[in-house]
């Protein structure tokens, strides 16, 4: 078992970069960048082989006990799980396809070393994260991706609005890690280990269902998951995450980082299972924040923006199933939803870099036929992003979501209803994006023909978001469930209510209708009558504006958080707490000149300190007796 | 005559250190040769390092009525040789290039070894006050080695008159505790303590004077005074045998007196050495900030480094034994590592020891700057260097006898601390580059170089994997 | 017995004053012979006769000679009775007179009040110490041997007349 | 009574040390300073024998053999080292000796 290696390899590429990486040919960076990764996945592929073939539950291994000293015994080991394993899976070979990409998206950069070797150092950290048997590494892994995303989207740091991006993303999902810092100290103190599975095991018999702790636990696990993965109300840095470079976006949106947060509820599920009320805000934050960030999806025109807000959608899909307990589900749309959109961001990537960086829709157009592979590769992402019924991987794993939040125990018609809107809105927002990027005329000149280094991850990509979805069918299509199956020794089935059995063939027809329907509003909005959405637009401007905004939530954090900030900081120019260490350099300097007095070179002094010290000595001993 | 009783097994490494000062004293007096001497007590320290690891495991026995061979005394003595041997590797290119006569430097070193290693193992004020003595006259003419240098006879005679006058109050406190417990044996004192009640004024008072012979050899505050000045008149090699060897047998010793004598029950004792603990913790980092010489700076950090390791030692127990050895594996490794830096820069006239010597450095030797760097990161604890594992060792085994106050000041200590160490790392890297006055001697100085490089490795090793280790000192001390 | 104890400890602290106030070093030395020689009496007195022996040997024979020696080489003449007695002013041992008597005022209360009671002057003779010193202690004299060992190397090293600094292709056709 | 007391032993002993201490302290020369060290550790040895005449054990007179050597030693290998520093500095005075400081 070298479990170890997987995410030691492309720690260790980054490291060569890092070190040598001015000195390495483009070429030598390139295959160190994406091979130590390419690697790390067929390790992934072999342990997976044997993890099946054993049918083992789980793997352990303990690669590094930094000490063991006095009940502190902080250790770098792993624990692979079929949870763990899908994630590992996405990440190494999503993780590999974008390398191969990057290759050549960013060959004519400057800081190509620089790249990889923070995506490197990205996909390390993600897989520690995963793969981390204790919350203290899992936290590492989580500090990580924050460092590493920030360090990604202001790649290109010479323009100070990547800055500012790379700012916000990091402050603002620092928000959440505090509250799961917080929480992680709850469950030390609670359990007086941080190891996951030991917590798992004893939080059921430690705490009642509905217990307090475990809610207020589960709220700041939440908070840190809610930061990470871009839901309400931490959701406003990810659109600008946009900032860097395509690769890292689809890195960002498909393999790593977003998906971090869902991880960490499903691997925490025991602790929320016994805070029902906790699970159901998980639900509610999801089917709201699905809703929201499809209405603004409806309105950008940047291209990667769009992409942006609907990951925050799909996230929002994956907490809401998270929320009713439908926690395959959940991992199975991860699953499905990092093929499809990391096509999606790589093919708009090739997109806007065969139209010299040009972000805004409404200047693209027609490269239906200038770049047919894109062109039908995107059309497959979108496909799946909308959920087109039958054909697509989207259709199935979003389909049983919808499903289970009616169906489901914990289920229920509002959030059923919520999530047949968003798939609504979906669908519209995807097929607008298609049409006003492949469809009509061409307004801007095609300059980069992408080569086989972008079209051979995109057609990769194309074909695992369409077969990935046929290894989980429902009920109605003959009932194939290997990924919920293989999941389940770590994530318990959901039982579904008594009676809607026989309407489920119903709800799947109802989904398909809503989706299939808004391609066909985009269809009307976008081709046949252009100017419609103008009208719609200009009638209804405060909406729209409104919408486009994020509803509001930038400039509502901005008056409520960062002005008074701001405000506090003018007034504590000289910041108060600095005093305490001016003091104490102060102290320092003052007690040197009087010691440093007594250093004299004088023999006899030296003598008669050491005569004071025995009076001392004796003296203390004769007031103490 | 009941001399057959003693085991020579038992002492075989003891004897080993006395038969190789003789061969190197009659080697002497047949030819001097600095290569043969050289070679003869490294691989005499060798052989005793191999015969320790080999032999002496984790078995306990006592040689009556003065020595006590256990695990413990055996891990510190296998340390005590190794450092020995490093130092004595360094040593030979420092003494080499110096018109001395440099062979008996040798005898001497082998002899202040055994000293150390007697104190080690020592369970009796007999064996201690030789143990102690051995090591100390050896020390004053190795001090004051270099003859050619007014500091050196400097500090040579201030070691002298204040150690001996230490020893003085070392021995009068013995005497007191013997007149009132009747045996000289730690054991016989132990059993008298644990049948009187309390503790009789007069075994306090000799407690007391015993603690500033011991707190003298460890250089805690208000016994350090002398501390600065012998680091910097001695050489660069003695003054890490002093910083290292010499306070790590007495720190053992220190140990292995009060644990047996149980003298944490009484609080005057305890409060004592709070006191000095805390008063070197402060006042050694203190006199460290605005200094400007290397050697002084680290001989004020030793201050500091000794209050740290009471810590641990008022902690007690098991867990404050293994902190102890581990933050000795440490601090042992760290100070010959920068001692050695200091010997290796060193020129023909005097050490280098000012700062300015070290302007720019890393941008002239960048190997040795990086080894004195990761050598000044350990002595001020940063995280993946032996330092920081030794340090949370301590902090970890106060905390686990909720030693507050002590833990709270060790944590202050060590931010001073910092500032200095950094402020030395700060010089090397300065850009505009010092005055090359120190010329290292090509040739001669690989061994050094070698050396160096193998205890940085070392060190940063036990940082980033001291479960090994720990493992080891846990196995020994069992 | 105790009369006799009371008068050699009087004549030995006298002495003793008397020695650390000289000014002439040789004049302090006879002193201090003088107050080894009280000493010894005490020893024996105590009952330590062999010890009483070795004092007068070993400390006013053989070190206190060693001294005279050192002076004699070092050739101190009268400008050095003059710089003591510079250096021997009221501003310099009031102080450390002071801080001595407050430990030796400890000392005293706690002597005498702490314990340390029984009396002295059953006598060990010779033959019981040789027998404990070459008995338990055997390992112990082999250890004051390698004492002396490196006391006498250091002294020797450090005791060599200083060669003239010449230089190091020269020195070879000196020697 | 004719029997000496333990105490009387032990005083006569702390005040030969503090007679040696003081000697350390106000003298300036170094072979004085040497000598008064050598004052107090033959006080200490005294302050052994009375101990080991307390308990009748040979034990105490063997710590003062052992003390004799170190001392002799001791002042072998300081003898020597006065005679380099005045080859060196020209001067016995203990507080020329002073050229590290700080």
């Amino acid at each position: 078992m070298k479990l170890w290696l997987i995410p030691a390899l492309p720690l260790i590429g980054s490291f060569i970069l890092i070190v040598a990486g001015s000195r390495l040919s483009k070429r030598m960076v390139a295959i160190v960048g994406s091979g130590s990764v390419g690697l790390s996945a067929l390790i992934t592929l072999f342990t997976g082989y044997k993890f099946i073939s054993t049918s083992a539950t789980s793997f352990h291994y303990q690669a590094w006990q930094w000490m063991d000293v006095a009940g502190f015994s902080p250790a770098v080991s792993f624990h692979l799980d079929a949870l763990s394993l899908v994630f590992i899976f996405v990440i190494t070979f999503v993780g590999f396809l974008i390398h191969v990409y990057s290759t050549e998206f960013m060959a004519d950069d400057d800081g190509y070393a620089r790249f990889f070797a923070y995506l490197n150092l990205f996909v390390c950290s993600m897989l520690t994260l995963v793969l981390a048997d204790n919350f203290a590494l899992l936290y590492l892994g989580w500090e990580g991706v924050g460092l590493c995303s920030y360090l990604l989207i202001g790649f290109w740091y010479t323009e100070e609005k990547n800055g500012y991006a790379a700012r916000k993303a990091f402050i603002v999902t620092r928000v959440g890690d505090t509250a799961l810092a917080i929480g992680l100290f709850m469950l030390f103190q609670n359990f007086h280990t941080l190891n996951i599975q030991q917590i798992a095991a004893q939080a059921p018999q430690q705490w009642a269902v509905g217990s307090e702790t475990a809610m207020v636990i589960s709220l700041l696990l939440l908070g840190g998951a809610v930061g990470k993965s871009a839901q309400l109300p931490l959701q406003t840095w990810l659109p600008d995450a946009m900032a860097g470079p395509s690769p890292v976006s689809a890195l960002i949106h498909a393999a790593t980082m977003v998906t971090a947060g869902v991880y960490l509820i499903a691997r925490t599920h025991a602790i929320f299972e016994l805070a029902p009320d906790a699970l159901m805000i998980v639900g509610i934050i999801g089917a709201a924040t699905l809703v929201l960030a499809g209405f603004t999806a409806l309105t950008q025109f940047d291209l990667k923006r769009v992409l942006a807000y609907s990951t925050i959608s799909q996230i929002g899909y994956m907490f809401l199933a998270l929320g009713v307990s439908a926690w395959s589900a959940a991992i199975f749309h991860f699953m499905i939803h990092a093929f499809f959109k990391a096509l999606l961001f790589l093919a708009a990537g090739a997109v806007i870099m065969a139209l010299h960086h040009e972000h805004d829709m409404y200047k693209m157009g027609g490269l239906k036929k200038k770049l047919p592979i894109i062109y039908w590769t995107f059309l497959i992402g979108a496909s799946s992003l909308a959920a087109l019924p039958l054909v697509t991987g989207g259709f199935y794993s979003k389909d049983q979501i919808l499903w289970l939040s009616l169906a489901g125990e914990h289920g229920n018609i509002w959030f059923f209803l919520f999530a047949l809107l968003g798939a609504f809105i979906t669908s519209i927002y995807t097929f607008r994006m298609l049409f006003l990027t492949f469809f009509g005329n061409e307004k801007t000149h095609v300059g980069h023909i992408p080569g086989n280094g972008i079209t051979i991850p995109l057609l990769i990509l194309a074909g695992l978001s369409t077969i990935g979805g046929f290894i989980e069918l429902p009920h109605s299509f003959g009932h194939f469930t290997v990924f919920s199956n293989f999941l389940n020794p770590v994530l318990p089935s959901v039982s579904v209510q008594e009676g809607f059995e026989s309407i489920e063939w119903m709800i799947q027809l109802i989904a398909a209708g809503v989706a299939l329907s808004g391609v066909y509003v985009a269809y009307i909005f976008y081709i046949v009558k252009p100017g419609l959405s103008e009208e719609l637009k200009t009638s209804a401007a405060d909406l729209h504006k409104f919408w486009f905004n994020g509803w509001g939530f930038d400039s509502l954090y901005d008056k409520l958080f960062v002005k008074p900030f701001v405000f506090i900081s003018d007034i504590n120019k000289k910041d108060i707490v600095d005093l305490f260490y001016d003091g104490l350099v102060w102290i320092s300097n003052f007690f040197n000149r009087i010691f440093s007095y007594t250093q004299s070179g004088i023999l006899r002094w030296y003598i008669m300190g050491i005569v004071i010290g025995g009076i001392l000595l004796l003296t203390l001993g004769l007031i103490k007796n | 005559m009941e001399v057959s009783k003693i085991n020579i097994i038992d002492v075989l490494p003891g004897i080993f250190l006395v038969t190789a000062s003789l061969i190197a004293m009659l080697s002497i007096a047949i030819k001097r040769n600095h290569k043969l001497i050289f070679g003869l007590t490294t691989i005499s320290l060798l052989g005793v390092f191999v015969y320790l690891l080999v032999y002496a495991s984790n078995h306990r026995f006592t040689v009556e009525p003065l020595f006590i061979i256990d695990g413990f005394g055996t891990f510190i003595t296998g340390l005590i040789v190794m450092s020995t041997l490093a130092i004595s590797l360094l040593s030979y290119a420092y003494f080499e290039q110096r018109e001395e006569r440099k062979e008996e430097y040798y005898i001497l070193l082998l002899l202040a070894t055994l000293g150390s290693a007697i104190l080690v193992i020592s369970k009796h004020f007999i064996s201690l006050f030789l143990g102690l003595e051995i090591l100390s006259i050896s020390l004053y003419s190795m001090v004051a080695y270099l003859r050619k240098r007014p500091r050196s006879d400097e500090a040579g005679i201030k070691y002298l008159i204040l150690a001996a006058f230490s020893s003085a109050f070392l021995l009068f406190g013995m005497a007191l505790v013997y007149s009132v417990s009747g045996s000289m044996n730690f054991s016989g004192i132990a059993d008298y303590l644990s049948s009187a009640n309390s503790l009789p004024l007069t075994m306090q008072a000799g407690f007391g004077l015993m603690i500033i012979g011991i707190g003298f050899k460890l250089g805690v505050v208000p016994f350090h005074m002398w501390t600065p000045d012998v680091y910097e008149g001695a050489p660069a090699p003695v003054t890490a045998f002093i910083a290292t060897v010499s306070k790590g047998g007495m720190v053992v010793l220190l140990v292995r007196f009060f644990t047996q004598i149980d003298g944490f029950r009484f609080p005057v004792i305890v409060l004592s050495f709070t006191i000095i603990a805390i008063a070197s913790m402060l006042i050694g980092n203190f006199l460290a900030i605005r200094q400007n010489n290397v050697k002084r700076i680290l001989a004020y950090s030793s201050i500091a480094h000794m209050g740290y390791v009471l810590v641990a030692f008022l902690a007690g127990g098991r867990l404050g034994v293994e902190a102890v050895s581990f933050y000795l594996v440490a601090y042992f490794l760290t100070n010959i590592g920068a001692f050695g830096v200091v010997s290796i820069l060193s020129d023909h006239d005097r050490d280098a020891e000012k700062i300015e010597d070290y302007q720019g450095l890393f941008w002239r030797h960048p190997k040795i700057a990086t080894v004195f760097t990761a050598m000044l990161l350990s002595l001020a604890g940063i995280p993946l260097t032996a330092g920081f594992v030794g340090k949370f060792y301590l902090v970890a085994s106060g905390v686990n006898t909720q030693l507050w106050l002590l833990v709270f000041v060790l944590a202050i200590g060590s931010v001073i601390g910092l500032f200095y160490y950094i402020k030395i790392i700060a010089t090397m890297f300065d850009k505009s580059v010092g005055t090359e006055t120190l010329a290292l001697r090509p040739r001669l100085y690989l061994i050094n170089l070698i050396t160096l490089f193998v205890l940085s490795i070392l060190m940063m090793f036990y940082g980033i994997y001291p479960q090994g280790l720990i493992e080891r000192i846990q196995d020994f001390l069992k | 017995m105790q009369l006799t104890f009371y008068i050699a400890g009087a004549v030995a602290i006298i002495s003793t004053i008397m020695v650390i106030t000289r000014f002439n070093v040789i004049h302090a030395l006879l002193y201090l012979v003088v107050s080894f020689m009280a000493l010894a009496v005490v020893f024996f007195i105590l009952g330590a006769p062999f010890a009483a022996a070795l004092e007068i040997i070993i400390y006013a024979g053989a070190i206190v000679v060693l001294i005279i020696f050192v002076i004699m080489m070092l050739n101190l003449k009268e400008e050095a009775v003059d710089q003591e007695k510079k250096w021997l002013t009221p501003d310099v041992y009031v102080g450390p007179a002071i801080l001595t008597i407050i430990l030796l005022s400890e000392l005293i209360y706690i002597i005498s009040l702490g314990g340390a009671s029984g009396v002295v002057g059953q006598v060990v003779d010779v033959k019981d110490v040789g027998k404990s010193l070459y008995g338990p202690y055997i390992l112990g004299v082999e250890l004051s041997g390698m004492l002396l060992m490196a006391g006498i190397v250091g002294a020797y090293h450090l005791g060599r007349k200083k060669k003239k600094v010449v230089h190091r292709f020269l020195e070879k056709i000196e020697e | 009574m004719n029997e000496i007391q333990v105490t009387s032993g032990l005083l006569l002993a702390a005040a030969l040390f503090m007679l040696g201490l003081i000697g350390v302290l106000i003298r300036r020369n170094i072979i004085f300073m040497l000598v008064c060290v050598e004052i107090m550790l033959n006080s200490a040895g005294l302050a052994f024998i009375v101990a080991g005449s307390k308990w009748t054990q040979p034990d105490g007179q063997v710590m003062f053999i052992f003390i004799l050597t170190m001392a002799a030693a001791e002042v072998s290998v300081g003898l020597a080292l006065i005679l380099q520093i005045h080859h060196q500095l020209k001067t016995l005075d203990g507080d020329a000796a002073n050229s590290m400081r700080g």
